[in-house]
């Protein structure tokens, strides 16, 4: 079943681009069909359970099951595949290159829910290739700075790719098995170097995917630049097949090492770095597809955090944010595509006041931005109440107060983005744009009403996280750290969400209606053009939003961090490393006469070195 | 300084033949000359001789010669001297040649000779109104623009009292004293 | 539903006193102010005759949706963490003691340090959509002051935190009344980086910048009059109460009747009042960095000395 | 609209208490007259202890206070700036030249009449008004608005044509251009 499901989604990749070539309609038809189809097969048929299909390749064992972890992995790429697909249609209408995005966006969904079903390391090295390069091809669909964006991104992807064959290599010659349980199982076997290797080996190609501080520089141009239907799988379902990675070695791997939790502790410090540095830098851009993309970085570092502390609450948090930063972030990504698509821009600076114009877009961004900033009672609160409770509580207060700094300054560019976008001036510019079409708004919507629901009623969630996180040997957490909606932390202290909700809703109503009542015939509304502004009546042209600079007196305040950029330093690495393949090719002249001193010279020094280098 | 003073006349007179000296004392040039040779006037004193600065642009309006004056006041800050340019145009036909590529600040002064005396300075770039917005009448610094009559048409006077009574005469029976000599003569 | 109706009428009971004792302070500010002006000042209910007149007066005008919700979203945050603040002992033995018991069981302070921010994205909001260029340019001001004072005072918190291995307020009520000291003195270092933090959240000068009048149209309200003022206005009174109930809560043992706890809420009021009366003004920039610098370092020593 | 105090309801004379001792000016700082508004508010004179003080914004202003000569260029601000104000409002009108254009008489560009084109509740004489006669207006506008009299904004909402087509004479374009006044 396992099986064809994937050939499905295989032979519906290649038929959609074909189907497109011949009629744009069909070619939309087959891909919601090769999208959908599998994918609902996939959430019907396939139960969690250990080995589910067996094939033969070249002499190695492919084993495909689902755990419980991948299960859970497993429904954030269904879900967003399946929104992203039906928001896609709209999206990409009327677009170039629709057959290759197509094709891309099922393989890279195919790929990710093979990662998700390997129980062998060959199967998970072959999806992801897969994954990687889908997801290349919708880096550079565009065509703009290939070279600047994909190079760089081809490279980071490259890095991990070989980082990972290398482990892989080493695992199969230690143990002899490419299967993933025995290598948690022998993990012990494996001589003490080998143990470090590995561990590292491995976090550096899944944190390339998920954006870890010093590998994270590939990210913001890679999501930006890809179109904005599928930068929401990238950074929603794809980028967590690195944290999935993540979860599977330093759970399974670092706790049975000594050195572990030193490991553990820098990577949950290089979490908390990315998501300070990746929320400053996002703070900073003036296009909403870069700040979202900053954004992402961001709170991957969260979830990195979480993961590498790796206490049951931290998980808890840490799993739940996975989900939850999918949804928020794919409705987000989904924004801005419709943002893009109905003006033609991205640019905080040109286009603004679309609060009137685009109000279902309005109403999910801030749903959504209201869970990135982790207010009650949104799901983002929830996953940000648990990891700071976890981090107090396993006594990492330094990291603590770095993250709460984060989410702090995640206001900035939340509210930056919003005001960015819908507020401000309403300009005659903007005066034809209409709200996005159904497909594409009640996606968004629908993913932003999930966070809201998940915010009171988590859980929902819960129980799939409880069941993973048993499978990764943790102790069952229903009662212990929540119990239908109320969370509690180690130290006993908790957060009631419904009451939260309750009182939320009553105050807000109470004051909403006031207002609204209090001389509701004598208020009339008013263009945005007919302001306070001393005395002076605005002239049609005149766009007065305070746009340009907009956090400056933030970013001189941070200027000091902002001049260290990671990026200046692999330039200067990659500047080095031209200087010395410069050096090297100095070498080889080309002329016979200069070999020949080369071959004089070097015999010359065996003759001198001969006693020390022979006895 | 005389010395400079002289040097500088000499200068201009020898590069303008046509120009007109008058002689002032302290630190004031004052040049007088044709209206063609202003813009070459202006920027050989900016180039040439050091006078970087155009402080002001007065115009006066010669109405029984039927002419406008524009008087071109530069200063040098190296020499501290200053250098008052006089031209004379046609009052029918005011038509001056625009400076604002030498100085960027004369524009301003353009804008307001332009309202104020309804001069025109072909090729200046200045889209709007500047003071008199929705000015419908002739140019209100001509002289023959009547004040007093536009404001009696535009605006409203309030009427004195019905009495018409001098204040200060009320003042001085209350308190009982003279009025003083020189108050008398503005007494109604 | 008879016990759910009780807690309403708690919660409107605490909602009424938040209102009086914040808007009185508000009067008893502006007269102080006025006394170290030389000034006689306008009487000390004078922030109610306003709020009544605010009330009184009409709002023609609207700039949309998020026009309306901006207050109520402000009204949200103050009302809703008032009811997660004690603001008397829990359990104490004074008649009313039952009805200030709102939802303090419910929520923690890591909770409150978020529910306290809803009211700023909400303001905001309401903010942006006035299409106000000072709005806007107050309200980044405002949001940038508060990450630069949030570290601080997430510092001073995090030290209790350790010392007493709770977040919640009403265990560290508790443990002041277990062991008689207040943490202010168990923990002088996180008292000061918290007061910092407290004159950066009460928009006094130094930090007051958000709403400068003179420069900004008073900032972020400028758009803002008749019913929308008026829900500001009471929304900052609330506010200005549960800050410096929780403070009172956490560092200075908090009360057990409604006396102490005005004498107690009074005292530490005038701390960034009367320091704010005779200081210059920050600019955006020096004011995060300001809280960046000696703050953070009391923030860091408070840390310290609690995980010795 | 509003009536005489014998007349009032309950609700009004409790209004009234509260709009007569909460009186947010909005200065309108044109010519001379603004150097006065300084001493008015701060120590010497303390115009807070009866309840005024400034406000920013039209929109949160209850007095419109004009200090000095109008020019044709200012009054059209100014007039926008009332219609931005928030009904309860009124208007003072401060030294010689709002009322007949004082030194300015026979100017082509200021203004003579404040009232031809705003509704002015309280005139403050003298060129310059000092604090004293200030405060001494700002006590007259209370009084009128205890006895409900102050009702300048009434008066230019029933005779709107009128004030429009004076304003108009002066700066047609401007006006037709500035957003209709109905609230």
């Amino acid at each position: 079943m396992l099986t064809l499901i994937l050939v499905i989604f295989l032979g519906g990749a290649i038929l959609t681009w074909l189907g497109r070539k011949i009629n744009p309609l069909l070619g939309d038809l087959l891909f919601l069909v090769s999208v959908i189809l599998p994918a609902t097969m996939f959430v019907m048929n396939i139960k969690v359970g250990d080995t589910i299909a067996q094939h033969t390749l070249l002499g190695i064992d492919l084993v495909w099951g689902l755990s419980p972890l991948a299960h859970l992995f497993s429904l954030v790429v269904v879900g967003l595949g399946v929104m992203l697909s039906i928001y896609s249609i709209s999206y990409m209408r009327g677009k170039e290159k629709v057959g290759m995005y197509y094709f891309s966006f099922i393989l890279s969904i195919m790929a990710m829910l093979g990662i998700l079903v390997s129980r062998d390391w060959i199967s998970f090295f072959i999806f992801w290739e897969i994954m990687t390069w889908s997801s290349y091809l919708m880096v550079i669909l565009n065509g703009k700075k290939v070279q600047s964006i994909g190079i760089k991104y081809f490279v980071f992807s490259a890095l991990g790719a070989y980082s990972m064959l290398m482990a892989l290599v080493i695992i199969n010659s230690q143990l002899g098995s490419f299967m993933l349980s025995d290598t948690f199982n022998n993990f012990q076997h494996l001589s003490p170097a080998n143990q470090i290797l590995i561990p590292v080996l491995l976090l550096v190609a899944f944190g390339v995917k998920s954006a870890v501080m010093p590998l994270h520089i590939w990210a913001p141009d890679a999501y930006s630049n890809s179109p904005m239907g599928y930068t929401a799988v990238f950074s929603g379902a794809l980028s967590k097949m690195g944290v999935y990675g993540l979860v599977l070695v330093i759970i399974s791997m670092t706790t049975q090492l000594p050195a572990g939790s030193l490991i553990r502790i820098i990577v949950a410090w290089l979490g908390g770095f990315t998501a300070a540095a990746a929320t400053l830098w996002a703070i900073t851009q003036d296009d909403g597809k870069k700040l979202l993309a900053w954004s992402s970085i961001g709170q991957l570092g969260y979830i990195v955090t979480g993961v590498a502390i790796g206490t049951p609450l931290a998980m808890l948090a840490a799993m739940f944010l996975v989900v939850v930063h999918a949804l928020f972030k794919g409705s987000l990504f989904m924004a801005v595509g419709a943002i893009e698509k109905q003006t033609g821009t991205t640019d905080f600076k040109e286009v603004n006041g679309l609060i009137r114009k685009m109000p279902v877009t309005f109403i999910s961004s801030l749903l959504s931005i209201i869970a990135l900033a982790g207010i009650p009672p949104l799901a983002g609160f929830v996953s940000k109440w648990m990891l700071y409770e976890a981090l107090i509580q396993n006594h990492n207060y330094l990291l603590v107060v770095l993250l709460f700094f984060a989410s702090t300054a995640a206001f900035l560019y939340a509210y930056k983005f919003l005001h960015g976008y819908f507020l401000g001036q309403e300009e005659p510019e903007w005066a034809h744009v209409k709200e996005a079409p159904m497909s594409m708004t009640i996606p968004m919507l629908l993913l932003a009403l999930t966070t809201f629901v998940l915010g009171t009623w988590p859980q929902l969630l819960f129980n799939s996280i409880d069941s993973a996180m048993q499978y990764l040997g943790y102790d069952a957490t229903n009662g212990k750290l929540w119990t239908d909606s109320v969370l509690f932390s180690q130290w006993g202290d908790k957060v009631a969400l419904q009451p939260v909700l309750y009182a939320i809703i009553a105050v807000f109503l109470f004051f909403a209606i006031f207002l609204y009542f209090k001389g509701r015939k004598a208020t009339r509304y008013v263009t945005t053009k007919d302001i306070s502004t001393s005395g002076e009546i605005p002239k049609e042209w005149e766009n007065l939003t305070f746009k340009v600079n907009f956090m400056q007196p933030f970013e001189r305040a941070i200027e000091p961090f902002l001049k260290r950029q990671i990026e200046k330093y692999y330039l200067g690495f990659g500047k080095g490393m031209e200087a010395l393949f410069d050096f090297t090719r100095r070498i080889y002249t080309g002329n016979g006469q200069t070999y020949a001193i080369y071959a004089i010279v070097f015999l010359a020094l065996l003759l001198i070195f001969r006693v020390s280098l022979f006895g | 300084m005389k010395e400079i003073k002289q040097q500088m006349i000499d200068r201009i007179l020898k590069a303008f033949p046509d120009a007109k000296n008058t002689d002032y004392d302290g630190n004031r040039l004052d040049i007088a000359i044709k209206k063609e040779s202003v813009p070459a006037l202006l920027m050989h004193a900016k180039e040439e001789m050091g006078f970087r600065h155009l402080s002001h642009i007065a115009y006066i309006d010669w109405i029984e010669q039927g002419e406008f004056e524009i008087v071109y006041i530069l200063w040098s800050p190296s020499d501290k001297l200053k250098l008052f340019i006089r031209t004379r145009i046609d009052r029918e036909n005011p038509v001056m040649d625009n400076i604002d590529m030498i100085w960027r600040q004369a524009n301003t002064y353009q804008r307001e000779m332009r309202e104020m005396l309804g001069i025109e300075f072909p090729g200046m770039v200045a889209p709007d109104e500047f003071i008199l917005e929705d000015w419908d009448d002739i140019p209100p610094f001509r002289k023959d623009f009547n004040t007093l009559e536009y404001v009696n048409r535009t605006f409203w006077h309030r009427p004195g009292r019905e009495d018409a009574q001098d204040v200060r005469e009320t003042i001085t029976k209350r308190s009982g004293e003279e009025i003083p000599d020189f108050a008398k003569k503005y007494s109604r | 539903m008879e016990h759910i109706l009780i807690k309403i009428l708690g919660a409107i009971a605490t909602f009424i006193l938040a209102f009086i004792v914040g808007m009185t302070y508000g009067g008893v500010v502006r007269k102080i102010t006025a006394r170290v002006h030389n000034r006689l000042g306008p009487p000390f209910y004078q922030n109610f005759i306003d709020a009544l007149k605010l009330f009184s007066k009409k709002t023609a005008i609207h700039h949309g949706v998020m026009h309306f919700l901006g207050p109520a979203f402000l009204m949200v945050s103050s009302v809703v963490s008032l009811m997660f603040v004690p603001v008397l002992i829990p359990g104490g033995d004074s008649w009313y003691n039952s009805w200030f018991s709102n939802m303090i069981y419910d929520g923690d302070l890591i909770f409150l340090i978020y529910i306290m921010v809803f009211g700023s994205l909400g303001m905001a909001l309401g903010a942006g959509q006035t299409g106000n260029p000072n709005s806007s340019i107050g309200i980044t001001r405002g949001l940038s002051q508060m990450v630069g004072y949030e570290i601080p005072w997430v510092l001073a918190l995090v030290s209790l935190m350790l010392m007493y291995k709770t977040t919640s307020i009403v265990d560290f009520i508790n443990v002041q009344q277990e062991t008689g000291t207040w943490l202010m003195f168990a923990n002088p270092f996180a008292f000061i980086a918290g007061l910092f933090a407290l004159m950066g959240m009460f928009h006094y000068s130094p930090f007051d910048i958000i709403g400068a009048p003179a420069e900004l149209a008073s900032g972020p309200v400028s758009e803002n009059g008749g019913k929308f003022l008026f829900t500001m206005m009471s929304s900052g009174s609330v506010f200005s109460f549960v800050k410096l109930t929780l403070f009172v809560d956490i560092f200075m043992g908090g009360a057990s009747n409604l006396v102490v706890l005005v004498i107690k809420t009074f005292t530490l009021y005038m701390i960034p009042v009367l320091y704010g009366i005779v200081s210059h003004r920050y600019r955006t920039e020096q004011a995060v960095t300001f809280f960046w610098k000696w703050p953070l370092f009391f923030g860091l020593l408070a840390v310290l000395y609690a995980v010795l | 609209m509003y009536n005489d105090k014998n007349s009032q309801k309950i609700v009004d004379i409790i209004q009234n208490y509260a709009r007569k001792h909460s009186l947010w000016v909005l200065a309108y700082g044109t010519g001379c007259g603004a150097i006065e508004i300084a001493p008015t508010m701060t120590s010497r004179y303390d115009a807070e202890r009866l309840g005024i003080r400034g406000a920013a914004t039209p929109r949160q202003a209850d007095v419109l206070l004009i200090t000095g000569y109008l020019t044709v260029k200012t009054v059209k601000r100014v007039v926008r700036v009332y219609e931005q104000m928030q009904d309860p409002k009124y208007v003072i009108g401060f030294g010689s030249c709002t009322i007949n254009g004082g030194m300015y008489y026979d100017s082509y560009n200021t203004i003579n009449l404040l009232d031809r084109y705003l509704p002015v509740d309280v005139y403050i004489n003298g060129c310059m008004p000092r604090p004293e006669a200030v405060i001494q207006g700002f006590v007259k506008l209370q009084e009128l608005i205890s006895q409900g009299k102050a009702n300048g904004a009434a008066k230019y909402k029933e005779n709107l044509e009128w004030y429009k087509a004076n304003q108009k004479k002066i700066a047609p374009k401007w006006f037709e251009r500035a957003p209709e006044y109905n609230w």
